[in-house]
């Protein structure tokens, strides 16, 4: 298989699965109870006459395979046109302006992340079964068992409501980033902590890193040569899943911390059945996913040359 | 392998590069304008005033589209002809700085003021006002956007012809009741004489818009790069799901009495912990303590100079759901419900918080014993005359909800605990909520719902619960499906559809309803406000004397308003207060 | 085992404890995989202890009406809202005077329900398609590869807030609902864990012997699979109340007045600043069940000694 | 000891922490190696064989180490060597040749960077003189097309390539001594003899080389001296010849009994019974009695030492003389 | 001949693979007789295992055909399959591997008596422990976990698994490469031992040459997926005619007795193509062209 075929495959595959996405989605929506009608604030809520009237007007006059097409033509040409909830802001604006707060909160999560994780595995493989490792792991794991949106709860009321360092809520300025980041990396961290300590435990157990110290390598330089570029090739695989993951799944801190992230808006709209948003969110993240598996495989094909040759050979 | 025990520092350095390098990236680009300073406010040694608040997350600012908007709208972006008074109790001059009242009490002319004008500098005109009712009244909106419609909010004004030319049987506007008969003279024809007209007036939905540039921007228009308003403020900045900002109107015609310098609203989106550590950061001056935050500032000490209380601003109630089962047609039933709610156990758990015996607030004047009381014995008592002994053979019951609300809870355990009636709680969202509210359910039970208070009479008769829907909700389910499907038919032209309907509302609805649309009816035909409250107070009493709707708690706002924050006079009504008239003075 | 290995297992670098004691050498207890295993398992002191912790805890929400001062809707008007420590109520009350206590005992119940629940669910139909695409392969693996592809690119979390919208808010809506968006990463690893058994000798000895596909698959490759699935189950079961808890805090976990932890979370966060209990025991024993099916998992996993299964 | 012997290992000890406690899995193990020496380290699987060669430079895991002993390398004792030195001597005085070429080398990085950096971290010569050498040292080894090839990674090239890779690594540098463990195992027969003429041409160019194999064929083929070992201990000693023709230790004696040669076809098969022993289970006395069909209660329980059998030839069995 | 008890026809086996299509095996024609051990002998990827795998009906064959006792295995289908199976057994390279981890020795042994139904539990059992003491484990290891024995020990209970249904065909791949020397001795003795005992018929694999000159009555030198040579054990251990098969034997590097000095020009598997195998010796046929005949006397 030359590398054209494999690559009109894997993009086509990829279009059949973004296709069974969008249907799914849809006959979930479909199934669901409920329609979309006005969710005004409902406290300010004045007549029940309106919501009548919303009825009427988003009524089931169009038949359900017509809805899909009219919305996946939509998609196609980036063109979703309102949403139902957030009148006169069309769907693919409403993405382009909240999907780069969601994906900076990620990446720099993840960034973070790997800044805690790549040290502090090393470190804690190198020291294997010393207080440190023992320590750093035990701390770790603690990370991994707190949901972030309990850390970021917390951190609020600690660095604002008490200490009254940092800003609650907002989304004016790094300032603002600051809790919302370590919220989410603390979980990435914890995972990619422990993969990078097993990886690099593994990785020296490797007889090439005993030939390169019997060539006479300096530690330090065998470390990194040998283990750390062996024992991280790997992590990519990990960290780019964990990234994904954070662009669809940091809701619940954009929704502590009022950041005007997709996650928000995509919870809205399923809760309010606004369809257009709904469906445009979830097509959207699909894409991300995939866009973010497949530049994951990429990447991994690229640092790892063993994959990069078979690829070629392809 | 034998490992040396240091570190690659390198890497870590690289890695920590990279990571200053994102943040520093993403700091130029995705944030806000950021020239926010969370330093300046009320605590501030900056002489500028800024106001720091929060508000509902508004998905538009089309005062047209009912949205948390419309009220940003009122409080400060637009301005109608007349504005509430302190209180709300009454109106006092907006952009009209007279008017005069025909003898009859059904022709009302507006003389708009000089030197009224847009913050683009044109002047406001009572072109300009007809223009944007004509908007508002059109059927279907006018823009692509323009579909929520507040226009049915207009329907209790009485404006000849409006609700005619809305529901499609007037088609031309010429013929309904507004007419531009000079640049600065507006004059409305109301069907009837019309006590609560003035106030309908300060409803968002009656401020002008400015033609223009809705026409430029039909969509765009509320983005703060095209914005023209004729109000104390402007919209500054607008980041969707976080922060507005409002600066002065320069064009403003009593830019005097605007001292704010800058509002900035902190968008709080729906359902988001409205934490009151905001305030404590200092990152806000004033904003509303939702929900349980209540119990950690009202009744505190060191609180006590800082709260305002708005009273009785909510009422909370039950009401019918339409259900194959007709258990609840029973008012006898409805009656024993209501009266073993459990009200004063909710009432007791929350700081202002107080029973709700009718629709109507108290401080309106009501005398005691309107609508519904709590009496165990009674309860038990009309549920055996209903064959419902002891609950025996009752169905269970549903309490629909969108969000978890104590009341319900409690009504469950007292229901169950003095009338031996099961019910459940249905807590879904609020797609689901909207629509199960008004289909037609197997299981009989109420919804759960929450008003704004009406600080009149007039529209504590006409607005919530208005004649029409008490109707509606007196049919039986079989005539509501019927009366859902005519609604939705989409051949019928709206004319034969208002008679359809009308026509099932004569046949079906209730005595009691038909009473209470006869006496709002008078009552609002009244040219004299006194005369008037005399039958929405026998309305009101009929109104709830029907049990389709269970009030349940009266509920006190209180805000959050940080020592330095002058002239605030909040009101009972949905926007609560003008930013007009608010200072903050350095403490 | 490769050749090399077999020559010179303790010259490997690596204690030398790889070099089995010979049967003839002494009176060797006869050690299965689950012996084995549970020998190295009890050895893990951190691992022992969350077993412990959590069978205590599993038993607590088992037992819960037996134990709980109150039903967990059991309302108590004179004393709401109270703080830790009042009398009759050892953790405080709710709102509605509803023991803390009590409803954290019924929340581990619902929240262990959930987690087991979705996890055995998740796990039966892993195991079929698992075993199947790997095994045999053919339209089970395509089938699975299919559903891989899909639910990859369908966020699990908004998978799951669908599921529940459609499904609604019970018990076994929930369950299905998070076992639904988890089984496909449990039948890749089994199908994983089957193609890697399916390179050892012993599956071609089987066929060399005449076992027909199922027993080999069921009654050979599976138990050797078990190690790995049980990591992976017990890394699933908190990853699945976790999910709950999420979809308790937008509102769609299980429907109240029925507790679970992530609903009491979703209390609690509102009363933080004025009952901050309310939030502190939900959240300390969410934190204490996660941590403590994560030291097991970590337990197992060394105990069976498959490294790759590492999350 | 001659002027020329290069390393002298001497009552070598190693330990290894386990759960079952301390295993001692090399005890005592002595022999020397002189230039243009090779010495063949025979046994069968832990033995101790191969811990023994790798201790002398420090590569064993944190969870074993060197308890007693001393290994004299250039007058200097590798025991207890700081780091630093023993870096010196790692790669550039002693290499090393490992079993597996795909496991000895990093699949990550290039065979031009394997071949040379030691070169470069040894101070030997320059980045670009570096990379000559490692060419001539692959053509050497009868690798055709050593430019191309050197851009390559290992796994690219076929596994008698790779092994023959491997040898130009360790010898580019021109060693004196060769640590080569089991250099040939994982290679077909002919590929075998190809690596063996390799190892020859380095030998007499007077490198020293310390062979670990378990195969007798190749151990003789290839070495000058033999050292037996069982369960971690050395149980005879000697030139390779001699041993080859009367074995003195009943276990060298049960080991060469048992290999077998083409041409075997009507030779009875001399089979050792049982199992080899576990060095964690280590009988006490001769590690070997309970195998042997000469053991005698008495004798065989106390430790036996290596004893002279003749010149230059040492067993560790009280019956050993009987044999020679 | 009516004794054979297999017979391959002209066997191929081509794998497709995403590297494209690999022969294995290339035109192979081979037979085993009634009580008659046949040594295959070759380098690794030689297509020696995989002749054992196709004589199994592990794998199919692309070409040609395996006759089991004059009945073509193609047409071998379900109940015939089974009898088959009970027929032919299988010890393989890695006895560790190729033992069920979870069951006991006994288990493990009396597993093709449960598959084939061929007794009871109990029986299976006595059954069990019988062979395992015939192979030479004590009783007591019968409820051992296979990880609890040596390596030499595990192939034992291997042998012993294959010996269970009294298999008219033994076929070893590599029986004794992963064990130790003196251990491969022991598993070599037993072999010989259970070969004149039960009359075993075999076709025994490895890769080497000394062993199979020592089991084998009949040997076949494959490389590259051909035989290119065949013939009695004897005959061809000291008369081979084959280059390639005088090259193997000249690396192998002898305990006793000289090395033989390896040829100056090696042979590579491209000569023989073309060249078909031509009788040099009473049941002895090599890959040799008929030109070449005189040469190869040597």
């Amino acid at each position: 298989m030359n590398l054209a075929v494999f690559a009109v495959r894997r993009v086509a595959r990829l279009v059949l699965s973004l296709i069974a996405v969008s249907i799914i989605a849809f006959g979930l929506l479909q199934l669901a109870p409920g329609s979309f009608a006005d969710i005004s604030n409902l406290a300010a809520e004045e007549s029940s006459t309106v919501t009548a009237e919303m009825q009427q007007r988003y009524g089931d006059e169009v038949p359900v395979w017509q809805q899909y097409l009219g919305f996946m033509k939509g998609a196609l040409t980036w063109d979703m046109g309102p949403s139902y909830k957030y009148t006169g802001q069309n769907v693919e604006d409403i993405i382009a302006t909240s999907f780069p707060v969601s994906a900076t909160l990620a990446v720099v999560a993840v960034i973070i992340a790997l800044c805690i994780a790549i040290p502090v595995g090393v470190f804690s493989a190198l020291r294997q079964n010393t207080p440190w490792d023992y320590g750093s792991m035990f701390a770790v794991t603690i990370w991994h068992s707190l949901p972030p949106y309990l850390v970021g709860t917390f951190l609020m009321l600690l660095l604002s409501g008490t200490w009254h360092v940092l800003p609650s809520r907002g989304w004016s300025g790094p300032e603002n980033m600051i809790m919302p980041v370590i919220a989410l990396a603390l979980g990435p961290a914890a995972v990619m902590t422990r993969y990078v300590r097993s990886s690099v435990l593994e990785t020296l157990r490797e007889e090439y890193v005993t030939a390169a110290f019997a060539k006479g390598g300096a530690r330090r330089l065998v470390i990194r040569r040998y283990v750390l570029r062996n024992s991280l090739i790997p992590l990519v695989t990990v960290a780019g899943p964990v990234l994904a993951n954070l662009m669809t799944g940091t809701v619940f801190i954009e929704w502590i911390f009022g950041i005007p992230g997709l996650g928000q808006y995509f919870t809205d709209a399923a809760a309010s059945r606004d369809m257009p948003l709904l469906m445009g969110t979830t097509l959207f993240f699909a894409v991300i996913l995939m866009v973010t598996n497949l530049v994951v495989d990429l990447l991994y094909g690229f640092l790892d040359p063993r994959i990069r040759a078979t690829a070629g050979a392809r | 392998m034998a490992v040396p025990h240091t570190m690659p520092k390198r890497s870590v350095q690289a890695a920590a590069v990279v990571a200053t390098a994102a943040l520093a990236l993403s700091a130029c680009s995705i944030f806000g304008d950021g020239d926010t300073d969370p330093t300046v406010g009320a605590g501030g040694e900056n002489d500028a005033q800024v106001l720091r608040t929060t508000w509902s997350n508004p998905e538009s600012l089309d005062p047209h589209v009912i949205s948390n908007g419309i009220w940003i709208d009122q409080q400060g972006l637009f301005e109608g002809l007349v504005v509430q008074n302190s209180t709300g109790s009454d109106v006092e001059a907006g952009t009209a700085d007279e008017w005069e009242v025909s003898e009859d009490g059904t022709v009302w002319t507006f003389h708009l003021r000089d030197d009224a004008s847009w913050s683009n500098g044109d002047a406001v005109t009572a072109q300009d006002f007809l223009w944007t009712y004509e908007r508002l009244l059109t059927p279907g909106g006018s823009g692509a956007g323009n579909t929520t419609g507040a226009n049915s909010y207009q329907v209790a004004l009485g404006i000849a012809n409006a609700s005619e030319f809305l529901a499609g049987t007037v088609t031309d506007f010429a013929e309904v009741g507004i007419e531009a008969s000079a640049d600065d003279q507006l004059v409305f024809t109301l069907d009837a004489p019309n006590p609560g007209f003035l106030l309908g007036l300060t409803h968002p939905s009656m401020l002008p818009l400015h033609p223009a540039t809705l026409e430029e921007f039909p969509q765009e228009w509320t983005e703060p790069e095209n914005w023209v308003s004729n109000g104390p403020f402007v919209l500054d900045e607008w980041q969707r799901n976080v922060e507005m900002t409002l600066v002065p109107n320069e064009n403003y015609w009593d830019t005097e009495n605007v001292h704010l310098d800058e509002v900035e609203i902190q968008l709080y989106a729906s359902g988001e912990p409205v934490s009151p550590v905001a305030y404590d950061n200092d990152e806000v001056d004033l904003m509303q303590l939702v929900g349980e935050d209540v119990f950690s500032y009202v009744d505190n000490p060191e609180f006590t100079d800082q709260i305002r209380a708005v009273e009785q601003r909510n009422i909370t109630y039950l009401a019918l759901l339409r259900s194959t089962n007709p258990v609840l047609e029973d008012v006898r039933v409805r009656e024993a419900l209501s009266l073993a709610l459990g009200r004063e156990i909710v009432a007791g758990l929350q700081p202002g918080v107080a029973v709700a015996r009718s629709l109507v607030p108290e401080y309106l004047g009501a005398e005691h014993g309107l609508g519904q009381d709590e009496d165990i014995a009674r309860a038990q008592e009309l549920l055996a005359d209903a064959g419902y002994h002891d609950g025996e053979g009752f169905p269970e019951l549903m309490l629909l909800t969108e969000a978890p609300r104590p009341e319900l809870d409690v009504a469950v355990d007292q229901w169950a605990e003095n009338l031996g009636v099961t019910a459940t709680v249905n807590n879904v969202e609020r797609g689901v909520y909207v629509e199960e509210r008004w289909s037609i359910q197997d299981t009989p039970g109420f919804y759960s719902g929450s008003f704004i208070t009406r600080t009149n009479w007039n529209d504590a008769i006409n607005t919530t619960f208005n004649p029409r829907t008490m109707e509606e909700f007196s049919l039986p389910a079989e005539v509501w499906e019927e009366y859902q499907e005519v609604q939705a038919d989409e051949d019928l032209d709206p004319g034969e559809r208002a008679s359809q309907l009308q026509a099932l509302r004569d046949a079906h609805a209730s005595a009691g309803a038909q009473e209470f649309t006869a006496l709002a009816a008078e009552g609002s035909s009244q040219p004299d406000l006194e005369a008037a409250t005399g039958y929405f107070v026998d309305a009101a009493e009929v109104r709830d004397d029907l049990y389709l709707y269970l009030p349940v708690t009266l509920i006190d706002a209180n805000y959050l308003v940080r020592p330095g924050v002058e002239g605030l006079n909040l009101r009972g009504t949905p926007d609560v207060y003008y930013f007009k008239g608010v200072s903050i003075t350095g403490e | 085992m490769t050749e090399t290995d077999r020559i010179d297992p303790a010259e490997r670098p690596g204690p030398p404890d790889s070099s089995e004691p010979a049967a003839t050498a002494g009176a060797a207890q006869a050690q299965s995989q689950f012996r084995r295993a549970w020998t190295r398992f009890r050895r893990n002191k951190l691992a022992l202890a969350s077993l412990v912790i959590l069978a205590a805890l599993i038993v607590v929400a088992m037992i819960a009406p037996l134990i709980a001062p109150y039903g967990f809707e059991e309302p108590d008007y004179e004393n709401t809202l109270a703080g830790p420590g009042t009398a009759g109520h050892l953790l405080g009350t709710d709102l509605l005077g509803r023991d803390l206590l009590s409803r954290l005992i019924y929340s581990l119940r619902t929240s262990f329900l959930v987690g087991f629940g979705a996890e055995l669910a998740a796990l039966l139909v892993a195991i079929v398609i698992g075993l199947m695409a790997g095994y045999r392969g053919g339209r089970a693996e395509q089938l699975l590869m299919a559903v891989t592809d899909v639910m990859f690119a369908f966020p699990t979390y908004l998978f799951a807030v669908l599921m529940v919208a459609v499904l609604g808010r019970s018990v076994g809506a929930v369950i299905l609902a998070i076992a639904i968006a988890s089984w496909v990463n449990m039948a890749r690893l089994t199908r994983a864990q089957t193609l890697t058994l399916m390179q050892r000798d012993f599956v071609e000895a089987a066929r060399a012997m005449g076992a027909p596909g199922v027993t080999i698959a069921v009654r050979y490759v599976l138990p050797n699979a078990v190690g790995p699935l049980l990591v992976a189950v017990s890394f699933g079961i908190p990853a699945a109340i976790t999910a709950e808890a999420g979809l308790a805090l937008l509102g769609l976990g299980v429907q109240p007045p029925t507790p679970s932890l992530g609903g009491m979370i979703q209390d609690g966060i509102s009363y933080v600043t004025s009952y901050p209990n309310m939030l502190v025991w939900p959240a300390v024993m969410l934190a204490v069940v996660l941590l403590a099916f994560t030291w097991l998992g970590d337990g197992i996993r060394d105990a069976f000694d498959t490294t790759g299964t590492r999350r | 000891m001659t002027a020329d012997v290069l390393l002298d290992v001497q009552e070598l000890q190693v330990q290894f922490r386990t759960e079952r406690g301390m295993v001692r899995a090399v005890d005592g193990l002595s022999y020397s190696v002189a230039r243009g020496e090779a010495v063949a380290v025979v046994g069968e699987s832990g033995s101790g064989k191969s811990v023994g060669a790798r201790s002398l430079l420090g590569l064993l895991p944190k969870t074993a180490s060197i308890t007693g002993g001393q290994a004299i390398f250039d007058g200097n004792d590798l025991v207890g060597m700081p780091e630093r030195a023993m870096r010196a001597i790692r790669g550039r005085r002693i290499g090393m040749v490992f079993q597996n070429a795909m496991e000895a080398m990093s699949p990550t990085i290039t065979l031009e960077r394997q071949l040379t950096e030691h070169l470069i971290w040894h101070g030997v010569c320059s980045k670009a003189e570096a990379r000559e050498r490692a060419i001539r040292a692959l053509g050497e080894v009868g690798i055709p097309e050593p430019e191309r090839r050197i851009r390559m990674y290992p796994f690219q090239l076929s596994g008698g390539m790779r092994q023959r890779a491997m040898i130009a690594m360790a010898t580019a540098i021109e060693p004196d001594l060769l640590i080569a463990d089991e250099p040939t195992t994982a290679v077909d027969v002919t590929v075998q003899r190809q690596i063996l003429e390799l190892l020859k041409a380095q030998k007499e160019r007077g490198t020293g080389i310390i062979m670990i194999t378990h195969d007798l064929g190749v151990a003789r083929f290839f070495c000058d001296t033999a050292v037996v070992m069982y369960a971690g201990q050395v149980v005879e000693r000697g030139p390779m010849a001699e041993f080859i023709e009367c074995p003195a230790h009943p276990y060298a004696r049960g080991l060469l009994g048992s290999t077998i040669d083409v041409g075997d076809r009507h030779r009875k098969l001399s089979v050792i019974p049982g199992s080899p022993v576990d060095v964690a289970n280590r009988p006490s006395g001769c590690p070997f009695r309970t195998r042997c069909a000469l053991a005698d209660a008495d004798r065989c329980t106390h430790a036996q030492s290596l004893e002279s059998v003749s010149p230059g030839r040492v067993a560790a069995c009280w019956r050993s003389h009987d044999h020679v | 001949m009516s004794d054979a008890l297999v017979r391959l026809n002209g066997v191929s086996k081509v794998f497709r693979g995403r590297g494209g299509a690999v022969t294995a095996v290339d035109d192979v024609d081979l037979e085993v007789r009634r009580g008659e051990t046949v040594g295959l002998v070759g380098e690794s990827g030689s297509g020696k295992s995989t002749v054992a795998r196709l004589v199994m009906g592990l794998q199919p064959v692309s070409a040609g055909t395996v006759e089991f006792d004059g009945c073509p295995m193609t047409s071998i289908k379900g109940r015939q399959a089974a009898s088959f199976r009970r027929r032919a057994q299988m010890i393989f390279q890695n006895p560790f591997g190729s033992l069920l981890p979870h069951f006991t020795a006994a288990a493990n042994v009396a597993e093709p008596l449960r598959l084939h139904r061929v007794v009871d539990a109990a029986a299976g059992q006595v059954r069990a422990r019988e062979l395992l003491e015939l192979v030479g484990l004590p009783p007591r290891s019968a409820e051992l976990y296979p990880h609890q024995f040596s390596g030499g020990q595990q192939q034992r209970i291997a042998i012993a698994r294959a010996l269970a249904l009294e298999p008219e065909l033994l076929v070893c791949d590599e029986p004794t490469s992963a064990l130790d020397v003196s251990v491969q001795a022991q598993i070599l003795s037993l072999l010989e031992r259970l070969k004149d005992e039960l009359g075993l018929t075999m076709l025994f694999i490895s890769h080497h040459l000394g062993v199979v000159e020592k089991l084998a009555d009949t040997v076949a030198v494959m490389s590259r997926g051909r035989i290119v040579e065949q013939g009695p054990a004897e005959a061809l251990f000291e008369q081979p005619r084959h280059p390639y098969t005088r090259q193997l034997l000249a690396a192998v590097l002898p305990v006793r007795g000289e090395p033989v000095p390896l040829p100056e020009d090696p042979w590579r598997p491209e000569d023989d193509d073309g060249v078909r195998m031509i009788e040099v010796g009473p049941g002895h046929r090599a890959r040799i062209g008929a030109a070449e005949q005189p040469q190869a006397v040597r």
